[in-house]
């Protein structure tokens, strides 16, 4: 196969790649965006629990239209489902169990990721526009596991896998793995660590495309 | 005999001056205590602080009518997207805006019900939002002081309540309501049901009474239907 | 009536003293020993709520033999019961509402009342046993009324309300008033100032078992 | 599928061993982990650091037995009194002790839970306990600053619990039970009822399963009568 012939991942693909990922019994809290898609794509013999921010333990399924319960909704404001197992709590206690490192993972979206695991995804800048922060920092300095789910490069083509953050930082060394279109990395002492990537894609033409040096394992 | 009940939406906010820093219960379209906040607006109190999760949505309703309304000269939020009036009165510098992690404005919320003055927390260490924070290290982590946050008013939406203000939550209603009851020097409760004393078994009360001042019972019913989940989400 | 023809109020005269002056509505706590007396002598037609450190707001009436839950026990590990409206939580809520200043009022026992409001009540010294504190630095520190019942003097006949307390410290400047079995002392800028005292006690006299200066409104 | 119940006390108690810290749920005989602890003393370990209430009380239960056994070398806990067990130790200068305000003591085991690494707290401002502490001043009043309080083990006693680890009190029973859960780096619950999954609505948790790692199902029945309140009261 000669470089350029390849497909990057599409969002449905990389989902289900961090969905078989997640082992049996985590804790997982999704951030909103490209990040909800992994609740469905959990293999169907395997139980995991989803956090959601504002004082919810075991999200179910997206109701049916006609089974929507709207005192229920997640982080993102949308209306949710509880399976069997499920615990409702308040904010603090929500946010005991993710600062208290009791999550097992967090799945969010970047603006950036450096190779020391610095992550910048909450704003560009703060004099962009209003600026806003959620629960993105408690999360990301508080989960154990902290993975990206990202585009590999901007629209424009810039790299978000970076030496250094260039935009303002949610947390330090947060990030554990990223999950782009392109490739699958772990953030190490090392750096980045490749572990998987596209077919077809060439070693150098993924370095192209990271501001970072890449590593295999 | 206790009966913590006022008769109307009035009585309930009765002595709420200008000026006051004002805890708002509430995520998303569930918990919002809407009625008390349109007849706070009402009343034309100026240069209120809100202290809320969210800086309203809609500007037709809840805090987003407020802050249209020129009351609110201060927000201290997590997530101030999503609000028309919020953003016209940013944008013409016409009221302050101060930022918060979501977790540390919950536990800020909690020590100021909870009489803990600070508290170190590893949440925005080394970001824009450590600004002027003190910055300590406990065994091989630095992490931020952050301080207590009560309010001189706490509003409040429950499911249920008796006369000594003993509340329940439906659904995610909980969110921030039982912590903001806590913190509030002045706690007022919408709910939608007033129950008979003793009717809410004693393990079942997520707010004791102890934290409610004021009980005015609004039966306006179920929160609008939200956007159904998807993989496009919608904003925190 | 000459000097010395006085009967100290006996427990349950102290005790009911102290029912009449909680105003209704008040959430109050009862330390062990002396203070739990007071549960009994709340006038019928008012409503006060007693709250326990380990997880109670609403404790009822000593339950009758026959009528013991023994999964219910109050801070001095004694079966209780509750009343309609009362609430369970755990430990960490409980002291959330003792130092956060949303108990009325707390009833304890005392070593010694300094005139300042330093109360000492938790042990003679450091050394004389097993120290042990329990909840009484934390009611003491952040219940917003103190009221202290105690006898006037020791059985030794030394005076329990001082200058200042020789005894290791419960809380600096927590008292707000004092009920002896001989007077009724509010703890003020000023000092001790006694707004009642028991009938054909003189002032001499009472001065002589306090040491330090009493005030009178 | 997620199941934490295991099959007895033994494989409940599995990979403890020598010097861990311990955190101890109940208070007075409601909540204690009596079986656990009897079983704990049964496996032999030294040199435990125990954080619970008291240290214990009758020798020949729970905490005092385990105390008996010589398995304790480090009390933290607020009330040590009423244990013969640990009086015998402590005045043999066999047992270290470190006295802490109960609602200190809850506050740093919920802090040790909730990644907060320390916090200030206004009791025990110019006492003898604050020997050695950092005393700092907010608004016009001091403070002490405390430090959070996790453990290698938590054990707990519940009402009843599920396969996830959700978890219900029964009474005063709730006392440290869920703060300890919290703090527990592997929490083990003796459970005295075991049910479906589902079978606790979700509004009635008190500590959800994410805070618990093993179950064992412990019908033990009621606990011993205590006391019943009189004027004389009993010890803290």
């Amino acid at each position: 196969m000669t470089a350029g012939t390849y497909k990057p991942w599409g969002k449905l693909d990389i989902a289900r790649r961090v969905g078989a990922d997640i082992p049996e019994g985590w804790y997982v809290n999704l951030g909103i965006g490209l990040p909800t898609l992994v609740a469905d794509h959990i293999p169907e013999d395997r139980e995991v629990v989803f956090h959601s921010e504002n004082g919810i333990l075991g999200m179910g399924p997206v109701p049916a239209p006609d089974e929507v319960d709207t005192w229920l909704v997640n982080a993102g404001k949308e209306n949710v489902t509880l399976v069997p197992g499920a615990a409702l709590f308040h904010h603090a206690d929500s946010f005991a169990m993710i600062r208290g490192g009791h999550l097992d993972l967090c799945v969010l979206g970047a603006y950036e990721v450096a190779q020391n695991g610095d992550l910048a995804n909450w704003t560009t800048s703060l004099n962009d526009r209003v600026p806003a922060v959620g629960g993105a920092m408690d999360l990301s300095a508080g989960v154990r596991n902290v993975w990206i789910m990202t585009t590999h490069t901007t629209k424009d083509g810039q790299p978000k896998l970076v030496e250094r953050c260039g935009y303002p930082l949610t947390a330090g060394k947060a990030v554990t793995r990223v999950y782009s279109d392109l490739a699958v990395l772990d953030v190490t002492a090392r750096g980045f660590v490749v572990t998987d990537m596209v077919e077809g894609l060439t070693r150098d033409e993924l370095q192209k495309l990271t501001a970072a040096p890449l590593h295999y394992a | 005999m206790i009966d913590k009940q006022v008769e109307d939406v009035a009585q309930a906010l009765s002595g709420i001056t200008d000026g006051a820093s004002v805890l708002v219960g509430g995520f998303g379209a569930v918990g919002q205590p809407n009625v008390l906040l349109d007849a706070l607006g009402e009343m034309g109190v100026k240069n209120l602080t809100v202290i809320a999760n969210n800086a309203g949505f809609e500007p037709d309703i809840g805090l987003g009518r407020l802050i249209g309304r020129g009351c609110v000269s201060k927000m201290i939020c997590s997530f101030p997207r999503g609000s028309s009036s919020f953003d016209t009165f940013y944008r013409a510098g016409k009221i302050e805006l101060e930022v918060v992690p979501q977790g540390t404005l919950a536990e800020r919320i909690r020590a100021g019900g909870a009489g803990i003055p600070a508290f170190y927390t590893p949440t925005g260490v080394g970001t824009q939002l450590a600004a002027g924070k003190e910055t300590r290290t406990f065994g091989k982590r630095d992490y931020l002081l952050e301080h207590g946050l009560a309010a001189d008013i706490a509003l409040v939406e429950a499911w249920e309540a008796d006369r000594w203000g003993n509340l329940t939550f439906r659904g995610s209603g909980r969110n921030f309501n039982p912590i903001m009851a806590m913190a509030g020097r002045l706690t007022v409760v919408q709910a939608q049901h007033v129950v008979p004393l003793g009717a809410i078994p004693p393990n079942d009360v997520v707010t004791p009474g102890i934290f409610v001042d004021r009980v005015v019972h609004v039966p306006c019913g179920d929160p609008p239907i939200a956007k159904v989940a998807t993989a496009q989400g919608g904003t925190k």
